[in-house]
Protein backbone atom coordinates (compact mmCIF):
# COMPACT_ATOMS: atom_id res chain seq x y z
CA UNK A 1 0.00 0.00 0.00
CA UNK A 2 1.16 3.71 -0.99
CA UNK A 3 -0.48 7.11 0.47
CA UNK A 4 0.10 9.98 -0.76
CA UNK A 5 -2.26 13.74 0.04
CA UNK A 6 -1.90 16.82 -0.79
CA UNK A 7 -4.18 19.78 1.03
CA UNK A 8 -5.88 21.88 -1.31
CA UNK A 9 -6.04 25.77 0.50
CA UNK A 10 -8.47 26.79 -2.27
CA UNK A 11 -11.24 24.10 -2.34
CA UNK A 12 -10.86 22.69 0.93
CA UNK A 13 -9.99 19.20 0.23
CA UNK A 14 -7.41 16.40 0.75
CA UNK A 15 -6.30 15.23 -2.60
CA UNK A 16 -5.21 11.45 -1.80
CA UNK A 17 -3.98 8.91 -3.84
CA UNK A 18 -4.06 5.26 -2.76
CA UNK A 19 -1.78 2.78 -4.54
CA UNK A 20 -1.13 -0.82 -4.57
CA UNK A 21 -3.13 -3.79 -2.01
CA UNK A 22 -5.01 -2.67 1.33
CA UNK A 23 -5.95 -4.96 3.49
CA UNK A 24 -6.07 -6.71 7.12
CA UNK A 25 -2.69 -6.20 7.54
CA UNK A 26 -2.16 -2.38 6.55
CA UNK A 27 -5.92 -1.13 7.02
CA UNK A 28 -4.59 -0.15 10.54
CA UNK A 29 -2.03 2.14 9.11
CA UNK A 30 -4.58 3.44 6.58
CA UNK A 31 -6.94 4.24 9.26
CA UNK A 32 -4.50 6.31 11.45
CA UNK A 33 -3.30 8.27 8.49
CA UNK A 34 -7.10 9.28 7.12
CA UNK A 35 -7.76 10.08 11.01
CA UNK A 36 -4.24 12.81 11.24
CA UNK A 37 -5.55 14.11 8.37
CA UNK A 38 -9.06 15.37 9.10
CA UNK A 39 -7.75 16.25 12.12
CA UNK A 40 -4.98 18.66 10.57
CA UNK A 41 -7.46 20.22 8.69
CA UNK A 42 -11.81 19.31 8.15
CA UNK A 43 -12.11 19.57 4.76
CA UNK A 44 -13.65 17.15 1.86
CA UNK A 45 -11.36 14.26 0.70
CA UNK A 46 -10.76 13.25 -2.98
CA UNK A 47 -9.29 10.14 -3.33
CA UNK A 48 -7.42 9.21 -6.30
CA UNK A 49 -7.86 4.97 -6.79
CA UNK A 50 -5.95 4.70 -10.29
CA UNK A 51 -3.36 2.39 -8.99
CA UNK A 52 -5.13 0.94 -5.86
CA UNK A 53 -5.20 -2.76 -6.92
CA UNK A 54 -7.39 -4.68 -4.19
CA UNK A 55 -9.13 -3.30 -0.94
CA UNK A 56 -10.44 -6.13 1.11
CA UNK A 57 -13.57 -5.41 4.02
CA UNK A 58 -11.03 -4.17 6.42
CA UNK A 59 -10.11 -1.53 4.03
CA UNK A 60 -13.77 -0.70 3.65
CA UNK A 61 -14.70 -0.67 7.21
CA UNK A 62 -12.05 2.28 6.96
CA UNK A 63 -13.16 4.06 4.60
CA UNK A 64 -17.02 3.60 6.23
CA UNK A 65 -14.98 4.92 9.90
CA UNK A 66 -13.45 8.02 7.81
CA UNK A 67 -16.18 8.88 6.12
CA UNK A 68 -18.83 8.73 9.10
CA UNK A 69 -15.74 11.69 10.59
CA UNK A 70 -15.75 13.43 8.03
CA UNK A 71 -19.92 13.60 7.93
CA UNK A 72 -19.48 14.94 11.43
CA UNK A 73 -18.60 18.34 10.06
CA UNK A 74 -20.54 18.08 6.82
CA UNK A 75 -17.65 17.34 4.49
CA UNK A 76 -17.40 14.55 1.30
CA UNK A 77 -15.61 11.68 0.65
CA UNK A 78 -15.11 11.24 -3.47
CA UNK A 79 -13.68 7.81 -4.56
CA UNK A 80 -12.29 8.65 -8.23
CA UNK A 81 -10.91 6.47 -10.80
CA UNK A 82 -11.82 3.15 -9.09
CA UNK A 83 -11.29 0.01 -11.42
CA UNK A 84 -14.34 -1.89 -12.30
CA UNK A 85 -13.46 -5.06 -10.62
CA UNK A 86 -12.98 -2.98 -7.59
CA UNK A 87 -16.28 -0.92 -7.79
CA UNK A 88 -17.74 -4.08 -8.19
CA UNK A 89 -16.84 -4.75 -4.38
CA UNK A 90 -18.39 -1.72 -3.31
CA UNK A 91 -21.50 -2.28 -5.30
CA UNK A 92 -21.69 -5.92 -3.50
CA UNK A 93 -21.39 -4.38 0.10
CA UNK A 94 -23.91 -1.10 -0.98
CA UNK A 95 -21.45 0.96 -0.38
CA UNK A 96 -22.05 2.30 -3.65
CA UNK A 97 -24.76 4.40 -2.07
CA UNK A 98 -22.51 5.57 0.20
CA UNK A 99 -19.73 7.40 -1.35
CA UNK A 100 -19.29 9.28 -4.58
CA UNK A 101 -17.99 7.14 -6.56
CA UNK A 102 -16.50 7.71 -10.03
CA UNK A 103 -15.16 4.47 -12.38
CA UNK A 104 -12.34 4.34 -14.65
CA UNK A 105 -12.95 4.38 -18.05
CA UNK B 1 -9.11 -35.02 -9.11
CA UNK B 2 -6.28 -32.73 -7.86
CA UNK B 3 -5.67 -31.97 -4.24
CA UNK B 4 -3.39 -28.81 -2.44
CA UNK B 5 -3.45 -27.80 1.25
CA UNK B 6 -2.14 -24.74 2.83
CA UNK B 7 -1.46 -24.00 6.15
CA UNK B 8 -0.51 -20.18 7.33
CA UNK B 9 -0.73 -19.09 10.42
CA UNK B 10 -3.64 -16.88 11.26
CA UNK B 11 -1.92 -13.60 11.39
CA UNK B 12 -2.74 -9.83 9.24
CA UNK B 13 0.22 -10.22 7.16
CA UNK B 14 -0.26 -13.56 5.90
CA UNK B 15 -3.45 -13.08 3.72
CA UNK B 16 -1.57 -11.82 0.84
CA UNK B 17 -0.17 -14.97 0.29
CA UNK B 18 -3.43 -16.65 0.90
CA UNK B 19 -4.51 -14.65 -2.20
CA UNK B 20 -1.64 -15.59 -4.22
CA UNK B 21 -1.66 -18.73 -3.60
CA UNK B 22 -5.71 -18.74 -4.58
CA UNK B 23 -5.05 -16.66 -7.81
CA UNK B 24 -1.95 -18.80 -8.53
CA UNK B 25 -4.52 -21.82 -8.53
CA UNK B 26 -7.05 -20.26 -10.55
CA UNK B 27 -4.82 -18.78 -13.14
CA UNK B 28 -3.42 -22.57 -13.50
CA UNK B 29 -6.76 -23.60 -14.27
CA UNK B 30 -7.07 -21.35 -16.90
CA UNK B 31 -10.17 -19.15 -14.85
CA UNK B 32 -10.40 -16.11 -16.70
CA UNK B 33 -8.80 -12.44 -15.28
CA UNK B 34 -12.49 -11.97 -13.19
CA UNK B 35 -12.76 -15.24 -12.02
CA UNK B 36 -9.42 -15.62 -10.58
CA UNK B 37 -9.95 -12.27 -8.86
CA UNK B 38 -13.28 -13.53 -7.59
CA UNK B 39 -12.01 -16.48 -5.93
CA UNK B 40 -8.86 -14.57 -4.19
CA UNK B 41 -11.84 -12.08 -3.19
CA UNK B 42 -13.37 -15.27 -1.62
CA UNK B 43 -10.43 -16.71 -0.07
CA UNK B 44 -9.09 -14.02 1.12
CA UNK B 45 -12.47 -12.75 3.36
CA UNK B 46 -12.64 -16.45 4.00
CA UNK B 47 -9.46 -15.48 6.51
CA UNK B 48 -10.48 -12.19 7.46
CA UNK B 49 -13.42 -13.34 8.61
CA UNK B 50 -11.95 -15.84 10.89
CA UNK B 51 -9.61 -13.72 12.18
CA UNK B 52 -11.75 -11.36 13.27
CA UNK B 53 -14.26 -13.58 14.63
CA UNK B 54 -11.94 -15.90 17.18
CA UNK B 55 -9.80 -14.60 19.83
CA UNK B 56 -7.85 -17.85 19.63
CA UNK B 57 -7.14 -18.39 16.37
CA UNK B 58 -3.67 -19.65 15.46
CA UNK B 59 -3.46 -21.63 12.29
CA UNK B 60 -5.67 -20.94 9.22
CA UNK B 61 -6.39 -23.97 6.69
CA UNK B 62 -6.91 -23.72 2.89
CA UNK B 63 -7.91 -27.03 1.33
CA UNK B 64 -8.42 -26.96 -2.27
CA UNK B 65 -10.09 -29.17 -4.42
CA UNK B 66 -9.38 -29.33 -7.95
CA UNK B 67 -12.06 -30.86 -11.22
CA UNK B 68 -11.93 -29.47 -14.33
CA UNK B 69 -13.41 -25.98 -14.64
CA UNK B 70 -14.15 -26.36 -10.80
CA UNK B 71 -12.22 -25.51 -7.54
CA UNK B 72 -13.40 -26.02 -4.19
CA UNK B 73 -11.97 -24.66 -1.61
CA UNK B 74 -12.47 -25.05 2.37
CA UNK B 75 -11.03 -22.65 4.72
CA UNK B 76 -11.16 -23.12 8.15
CA UNK B 77 -9.42 -22.29 11.60
CA UNK B 78 -9.12 -25.79 13.13
CA UNK B 79 -8.61 -25.16 16.81
CA UNK B 80 -10.18 -21.88 17.16
CA UNK B 81 -12.76 -21.96 20.08
CA UNK B 82 -13.37 -18.82 21.36
CA UNK B 83 -15.32 -15.87 19.80
CA UNK B 84 -14.42 -12.80 20.37
CA UNK B 85 -16.91 -10.96 22.45
CA UNK B 86 -17.46 -7.72 20.15
CA UNK B 87 -18.08 -8.86 16.51
CA UNK B 88 -16.29 -6.36 13.86
CA UNK B 89 -18.65 -4.88 11.75
CA UNK B 90 -16.69 -5.91 8.74
CA UNK B 91 -17.49 -9.20 9.71
CA UNK B 92 -20.79 -8.64 7.62
CA UNK B 93 -19.03 -7.30 5.06
CA UNK B 94 -17.00 -10.49 4.52
CA UNK B 95 -20.17 -12.31 4.40
CA UNK B 96 -21.82 -10.37 1.57
CA UNK B 97 -18.90 -10.65 -0.28
CA UNK B 98 -17.84 -14.25 -0.39
CA UNK B 99 -21.64 -14.78 -1.39
CA UNK B 100 -21.81 -12.61 -3.89
CA UNK B 101 -18.54 -13.71 -5.88
CA UNK B 102 -18.80 -17.52 -5.59
CA UNK B 103 -20.93 -19.83 -6.76
CA UNK B 104 -22.11 -21.73 -3.67
CA UNK B 105 -20.85 -21.41 -0.09
CA UNK B 106 -21.56 -23.57 2.86
CA UNK B 107 -21.03 -22.49 6.60
CA UNK B 108 -18.96 -25.20 9.02
CA UNK B 109 -20.52 -24.12 12.18
CA UNK B 110 -19.01 -24.95 15.69
CA UNK B 111 -21.08 -23.89 18.48
CA UNK B 112 -23.05 -21.33 17.19
CA UNK B 113 -19.63 -19.55 15.17
CA UNK B 114 -18.97 -20.24 12.02
CA UNK B 115 -15.88 -21.98 12.13
CA UNK B 116 -15.28 -22.77 8.52
CA UNK B 117 -16.16 -21.84 4.81
CA UNK B 118 -16.72 -24.77 2.13
CA UNK B 119 -16.69 -22.26 -1.40
CA UNK B 120 -17.58 -23.68 -5.21
CA UNK B 121 -16.24 -21.34 -7.44
CA UNK B 122 -16.30 -22.55 -11.41
CA UNK B 123 -14.25 -20.78 -14.23
CA UNK B 124 -17.30 -20.19 -16.45
CA UNK B 125 -18.18 -17.12 -14.49
CA UNK B 126 -19.89 -17.16 -10.98
CA UNK B 127 -23.43 -17.45 -10.95
CA UNK B 128 -24.31 -14.25 -8.90
CA UNK B 129 -21.45 -11.94 -11.61
CA UNK B 130 -23.33 -8.83 -12.74
CA UNK C 1 9.12 -17.98 14.22
CA UNK C 2 6.20 -18.91 11.92
CA UNK C 3 5.33 -21.47 10.09
CA UNK C 4 4.03 -22.39 7.04
CA UNK C 5 3.44 -25.56 4.69
CA UNK C 6 1.70 -26.70 1.11
CA UNK C 7 1.12 -29.65 -0.22
CA UNK C 8 0.82 -30.05 -3.87
CA UNK C 9 0.48 -32.85 -6.69
CA UNK C 10 4.16 -33.27 -8.01
CA UNK C 11 2.80 -32.29 -11.19
CA UNK C 12 4.69 -29.61 -13.51
CA UNK C 13 1.44 -27.86 -13.65
CA UNK C 14 1.76 -27.31 -10.16
CA UNK C 15 5.40 -25.86 -9.91
CA UNK C 16 3.61 -22.57 -11.20
CA UNK C 17 1.95 -22.41 -7.94
CA UNK C 18 5.15 -23.20 -6.03
CA UNK C 19 7.13 -20.48 -7.17
CA UNK C 20 4.28 -18.03 -6.20
CA UNK C 21 3.98 -18.86 -2.90
CA UNK C 22 7.42 -18.80 -2.27
CA UNK C 23 7.78 -15.39 -4.12
CA UNK C 24 4.69 -14.16 -1.59
CA UNK C 25 6.52 -15.38 1.54
CA UNK C 26 9.63 -13.84 0.73
CA UNK C 27 7.80 -10.42 -0.23
CA UNK C 28 5.91 -10.73 2.84
CA UNK C 29 9.35 -10.63 4.56
CA UNK C 30 10.58 -7.68 2.66
CA UNK C 31 13.42 -9.80 0.76
CA UNK C 32 14.37 -7.71 -2.57
CA UNK C 33 13.63 -8.52 -5.27
CA UNK C 34 17.08 -10.30 -5.93
CA UNK C 35 16.42 -12.49 -3.10
CA UNK C 36 13.04 -13.28 -3.55
CA UNK C 37 13.64 -14.42 -7.23
CA UNK C 38 16.19 -16.49 -5.59
CA UNK C 39 14.22 -18.55 -3.40
CA UNK C 40 11.27 -18.90 -5.72
CA UNK C 41 14.41 -20.51 -8.38
CA UNK C 42 15.65 -22.53 -5.71
CA UNK C 43 12.31 -23.86 -4.35
CA UNK C 44 11.28 -24.65 -8.23
CA UNK C 45 14.53 -26.48 -9.04
CA UNK C 46 14.37 -28.71 -5.90
CA UNK C 47 10.62 -29.32 -7.25
CA UNK C 48 11.88 -30.19 -10.49
CA UNK C 49 14.70 -32.17 -9.24
CA UNK C 50 12.52 -34.56 -7.29
CA UNK C 51 9.73 -34.70 -10.10
CA UNK C 52 12.25 -35.65 -12.48
CA UNK C 53 14.24 -38.45 -10.17
CA UNK C 54 11.22 -40.87 -9.29
CA UNK C 55 8.79 -42.44 -10.82
CA UNK C 56 6.40 -42.85 -8.06
CA UNK C 57 6.11 -39.21 -6.52
CA UNK C 58 2.60 -38.10 -6.14
CA UNK C 59 3.04 -35.03 -3.94
CA UNK C 60 5.23 -32.58 -2.89
CA UNK C 61 5.45 -30.59 0.71
CA UNK C 62 6.56 -27.70 0.98
CA UNK C 63 7.41 -26.55 4.85
CA UNK C 64 8.67 -22.88 5.51
CA UNK C 65 10.11 -21.57 8.74
CA UNK C 66 10.13 -17.96 8.99
CA UNK C 67 12.68 -16.15 11.47
CA UNK C 68 13.16 -12.56 11.16
CA UNK C 69 15.16 -12.43 8.08
CA UNK C 70 15.80 -15.82 7.20
CA UNK C 71 13.71 -18.24 5.60
CA UNK C 72 14.10 -22.28 6.07
CA UNK C 73 12.20 -24.18 3.48
CA UNK C 74 12.31 -28.03 3.44
CA UNK C 75 11.12 -29.65 0.19
CA UNK C 76 9.98 -33.13 0.55
CA UNK C 77 8.66 -36.14 -1.69
CA UNK C 78 7.53 -37.78 1.39
CA UNK C 79 6.43 -40.98 -0.15
CA UNK C 80 8.71 -41.61 -3.09
CA UNK C 81 10.53 -44.53 -3.33
CA UNK C 82 11.53 -45.32 -6.62
CA UNK C 83 14.39 -43.35 -8.92
CA UNK C 84 13.91 -43.35 -12.27
CA UNK C 85 16.36 -46.03 -14.32
CA UNK C 86 17.24 -42.39 -16.37
CA UNK C 87 18.38 -39.49 -14.76
CA UNK C 88 17.55 -36.80 -16.95
CA UNK C 89 20.92 -34.43 -17.41
CA UNK C 90 18.61 -30.93 -16.26
CA UNK C 91 18.99 -32.78 -12.28
CA UNK C 92 22.49 -31.42 -12.85
CA UNK C 93 21.74 -28.03 -13.38
CA UNK C 94 18.79 -28.27 -10.70
CA UNK C 95 21.56 -28.89 -7.99
CA UNK C 96 24.33 -26.28 -9.44
CA UNK C 97 21.35 -23.51 -9.44
CA UNK C 98 20.08 -24.41 -6.21
CA UNK C 99 23.37 -24.48 -4.61
CA UNK C 100 24.26 -21.18 -6.18
CA UNK C 101 20.92 -19.17 -5.49
CA UNK C 102 20.96 -19.82 -1.85
CA UNK C 103 22.93 -19.44 1.69
CA UNK C 104 23.15 -23.18 2.65
CA UNK C 105 21.36 -26.45 1.01
CA UNK C 106 21.45 -29.84 2.79
CA UNK C 107 19.97 -32.91 0.95
CA UNK C 108 17.88 -35.75 2.89
CA UNK C 109 18.53 -38.62 1.37
CA UNK C 110 16.85 -42.07 1.47
CA UNK C 111 18.49 -44.94 -0.28
CA UNK C 112 21.02 -43.38 -1.89
CA UNK C 113 18.55 -40.91 -3.66
CA UNK C 114 17.38 -37.46 -2.93
CA UNK C 115 14.13 -37.33 -1.43
CA UNK C 116 14.91 -33.35 -0.14
CA UNK C 117 16.14 -30.68 0.41
CA UNK C 118 16.54 -28.45 3.13
CA UNK C 119 17.25 -24.93 2.15
CA UNK C 120 18.76 -21.57 3.67
CA UNK C 121 17.98 -18.18 2.39
CA UNK C 122 18.16 -14.84 4.17
CA UNK C 123 17.22 -11.82 3.35
CA UNK C 124 20.38 -10.15 3.30
CA UNK C 125 21.53 -11.41 -0.11
CA UNK C 126 22.87 -14.72 -0.46
CA UNK C 127 26.62 -15.80 0.40
CA UNK C 128 27.36 -16.89 -2.99
CA UNK C 129 26.10 -13.77 -4.99
CA UNK C 130 28.17 -12.68 -7.47
CA UNK D 1 4.88 -18.93 -22.27
CA UNK D 2 4.44 -16.92 -25.46
CA UNK D 3 6.42 -18.15 -28.64
CA UNK D 4 6.90 -15.92 -31.95
CA UNK D 5 8.91 -16.44 -34.78
CA UNK D 6 10.22 -14.89 -38.17
CA UNK D 7 11.92 -16.86 -40.97
CA UNK D 8 14.29 -14.48 -42.64
CA UNK D 9 15.64 -15.70 -45.68
CA UNK D 10 18.20 -13.07 -46.26
CA UNK D 11 20.46 -13.97 -43.22
CA UNK D 12 19.28 -17.83 -43.16
CA UNK D 13 18.08 -16.71 -39.89
CA UNK D 14 14.96 -17.87 -37.43
CA UNK D 15 14.20 -14.75 -35.34
CA UNK D 16 12.25 -16.26 -32.09
CA UNK D 17 10.75 -14.40 -29.56
CA UNK D 18 10.44 -15.82 -26.07
CA UNK D 19 7.93 -14.43 -23.69
CA UNK D 20 6.62 -15.34 -20.07
CA UNK D 21 7.86 -18.22 -17.79
CA UNK D 22 9.47 -21.30 -19.32
CA UNK D 23 9.36 -24.23 -16.77
CA UNK D 24 8.84 -27.76 -16.52
CA UNK D 25 5.45 -27.65 -17.86
CA UNK D 26 5.73 -25.91 -21.14
CA UNK D 27 9.52 -26.73 -21.91
CA UNK D 28 8.10 -29.82 -23.68
CA UNK D 29 5.86 -27.59 -25.83
CA UNK D 30 9.13 -25.07 -26.55
CA UNK D 31 10.85 -28.30 -27.37
CA UNK D 32 8.66 -29.35 -29.92
CA UNK D 33 8.32 -25.64 -31.31
CA UNK D 34 12.01 -25.26 -31.69
CA UNK D 35 12.89 -28.66 -33.52
CA UNK D 36 10.20 -28.16 -35.85
CA UNK D 37 11.77 -24.96 -36.95
CA UNK D 38 14.84 -26.22 -37.75
CA UNK D 39 13.23 -29.22 -39.55
CA UNK D 40 11.66 -26.83 -41.71
CA UNK D 41 14.65 -24.16 -42.10
CA UNK D 42 18.55 -25.60 -40.86
CA UNK D 43 19.47 -21.86 -40.31
CA UNK D 44 21.02 -19.95 -37.14
CA UNK D 45 18.57 -18.80 -34.54
CA UNK D 46 17.98 -15.63 -32.72
CA UNK D 47 16.03 -15.59 -29.94
CA UNK D 48 15.16 -12.48 -28.30
CA UNK D 49 14.13 -12.61 -24.58
CA UNK D 50 13.29 -9.08 -23.56
CA UNK D 51 10.05 -10.39 -22.49
CA UNK D 52 11.29 -13.71 -20.72
CA UNK D 53 10.42 -13.33 -16.93
CA UNK D 54 11.78 -16.97 -15.69
CA UNK D 55 13.15 -20.16 -17.09
CA UNK D 56 14.34 -23.11 -14.98
CA UNK D 57 16.81 -26.44 -15.44
CA UNK D 58 13.98 -27.67 -17.72
CA UNK D 59 13.84 -24.47 -20.27
CA UNK D 60 17.51 -25.21 -20.58
CA UNK D 61 17.70 -28.10 -21.25
CA UNK D 62 15.42 -27.41 -24.21
CA UNK D 63 17.81 -24.95 -25.19
CA UNK D 64 21.15 -27.34 -24.90
CA UNK D 65 19.05 -29.92 -26.95
CA UNK D 66 18.10 -27.12 -29.65
CA UNK D 67 21.87 -26.16 -29.66
CA UNK D 68 23.11 -29.59 -30.21
CA UNK D 69 20.94 -29.95 -33.58
CA UNK D 70 21.84 -26.77 -34.69
CA UNK D 71 25.23 -27.18 -34.52
CA UNK D 72 24.90 -30.53 -36.40
CA UNK D 73 24.91 -28.30 -39.37
CA UNK D 74 26.82 -25.55 -37.90
CA UNK D 75 24.62 -23.59 -36.95
CA UNK D 76 24.68 -20.70 -33.91
CA UNK D 77 22.18 -20.17 -31.58
CA UNK D 78 22.15 -16.57 -30.59
CA UNK D 79 20.33 -15.06 -27.36
CA UNK D 80 19.57 -11.82 -27.32
CA UNK D 81 18.36 -9.23 -24.17
CA UNK D 82 17.99 -11.57 -21.60
CA UNK D 83 17.86 -9.80 -18.60
CA UNK D 84 20.19 -9.59 -15.63
CA UNK D 85 18.58 -11.85 -13.34
CA UNK D 86 17.75 -14.81 -16.39
CA UNK D 87 21.73 -14.36 -16.96
CA UNK D 88 22.48 -14.86 -13.53
CA UNK D 89 21.16 -18.68 -14.31
CA UNK D 90 22.94 -18.76 -17.44
CA UNK D 91 26.38 -18.52 -15.90
CA UNK D 92 25.56 -20.25 -12.65
CA UNK D 93 25.16 -23.36 -14.77
CA UNK D 94 28.31 -22.48 -17.18
CA UNK D 95 25.80 -21.97 -20.16
CA UNK D 96 27.22 -18.08 -20.77
CA UNK D 97 30.28 -20.35 -22.51
CA UNK D 98 27.98 -22.37 -24.73
CA UNK D 99 25.66 -20.05 -25.96
CA UNK D 100 26.54 -16.32 -27.45
CA UNK D 101 24.52 -14.23 -25.10
CA UNK D 102 23.47 -10.38 -25.36
CA UNK D 103 22.28 -8.69 -21.45
CA UNK D 104 19.45 -6.02 -21.68
CA UNK D 105 20.74 -2.85 -20.61
N1 LIG E 1 -21.64 -0.06 8.20
C1 LIG E 1 -20.47 -0.61 8.47
N2 LIG E 1 -20.15 -1.76 7.88
C2 LIG E 1 -18.98 -2.32 8.11
N3 LIG E 1 -18.04 -1.85 8.95
C3 LIG E 1 -18.31 -0.70 9.56
C4 LIG E 1 -19.51 -0.03 9.35
N4 LIG E 1 -19.46 1.07 10.10
C5 LIG E 1 -18.29 1.09 10.74
N5 LIG E 1 -17.56 0.01 10.40
C6 LIG E 1 -16.26 -0.38 10.93
O1 LIG E 1 -16.42 -0.63 12.30
C7 LIG E 1 -15.51 0.12 13.08
C8 LIG E 1 -16.25 0.97 14.07
O2 LIG E 1 -16.84 2.04 13.37
P1 LIG E 1 -16.95 3.51 13.95
O3 LIG E 1 -18.26 3.57 14.69
O4 LIG E 1 -16.73 4.49 12.88
O5 LIG E 1 -15.78 3.51 15.03
P2 LIG E 1 -14.37 4.21 14.98
O6 LIG E 1 -14.67 5.58 15.51
O7 LIG E 1 -13.56 3.37 15.88
O8 LIG E 1 -13.87 4.24 13.58
C9 LIG E 1 -14.75 1.01 12.16
O9 LIG E 1 -13.37 0.74 12.31
C10 LIG E 1 -15.22 0.69 10.79
O10 LIG E 1 -14.12 0.08 10.11
N1 LIG F 1 24.80 -30.62 -20.80
C1 LIG F 1 23.51 -30.77 -20.49
N2 LIG F 1 23.09 -30.37 -19.30
C2 LIG F 1 21.82 -30.50 -18.96
N3 LIG F 1 20.89 -31.05 -19.73
C3 LIG F 1 21.23 -31.46 -20.93
C4 LIG F 1 22.55 -31.36 -21.38
N4 LIG F 1 22.61 -31.87 -22.62
C5 LIG F 1 21.38 -32.27 -22.91
N5 LIG F 1 20.53 -32.03 -21.91
C6 LIG F 1 19.11 -32.38 -21.84
O1 LIG F 1 19.05 -33.79 -21.86
C7 LIG F 1 18.18 -34.23 -22.90
C8 LIG F 1 18.92 -35.16 -23.83
O2 LIG F 1 19.77 -34.37 -24.62
P1 LIG F 1 20.04 -34.70 -26.16
O3 LIG F 1 21.22 -35.62 -26.20
O4 LIG F 1 20.15 -33.42 -26.89
O5 LIG F 1 18.73 -35.50 -26.54
P2 LIG F 1 17.50 -35.10 -27.44
O6 LIG F 1 17.93 -35.39 -28.82
O7 LIG F 1 16.41 -35.99 -26.92
O8 LIG F 1 17.21 -33.65 -27.24
C9 LIG F 1 17.73 -33.02 -23.67
O9 LIG F 1 16.32 -33.00 -23.65
C10 LIG F 1 18.31 -31.84 -22.97
O10 LIG F 1 17.22 -31.14 -22.41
Amino acid sequence: MNIRQIWSDQNNTWHISLAGEIDIYNAPELKNNLLKLVEQNKGDIQIDCSDLKYIDSTGLGVLISALRRVKDYNGTIMIKNLQPYIYKIFTITGLDKVFTIEVQE
Amino acid sequence: MDEISIKLPAKPEYMSVARLTAAAIANRLGFSIDDIEDLKVAVAEAGNYLINHFSDIFMLEFHYRIEDERIHVRVMAPNAETAKEHQSRESELSLFIIESVTDQVEKDMYQGSIRGFSILKTGGGSLKHE
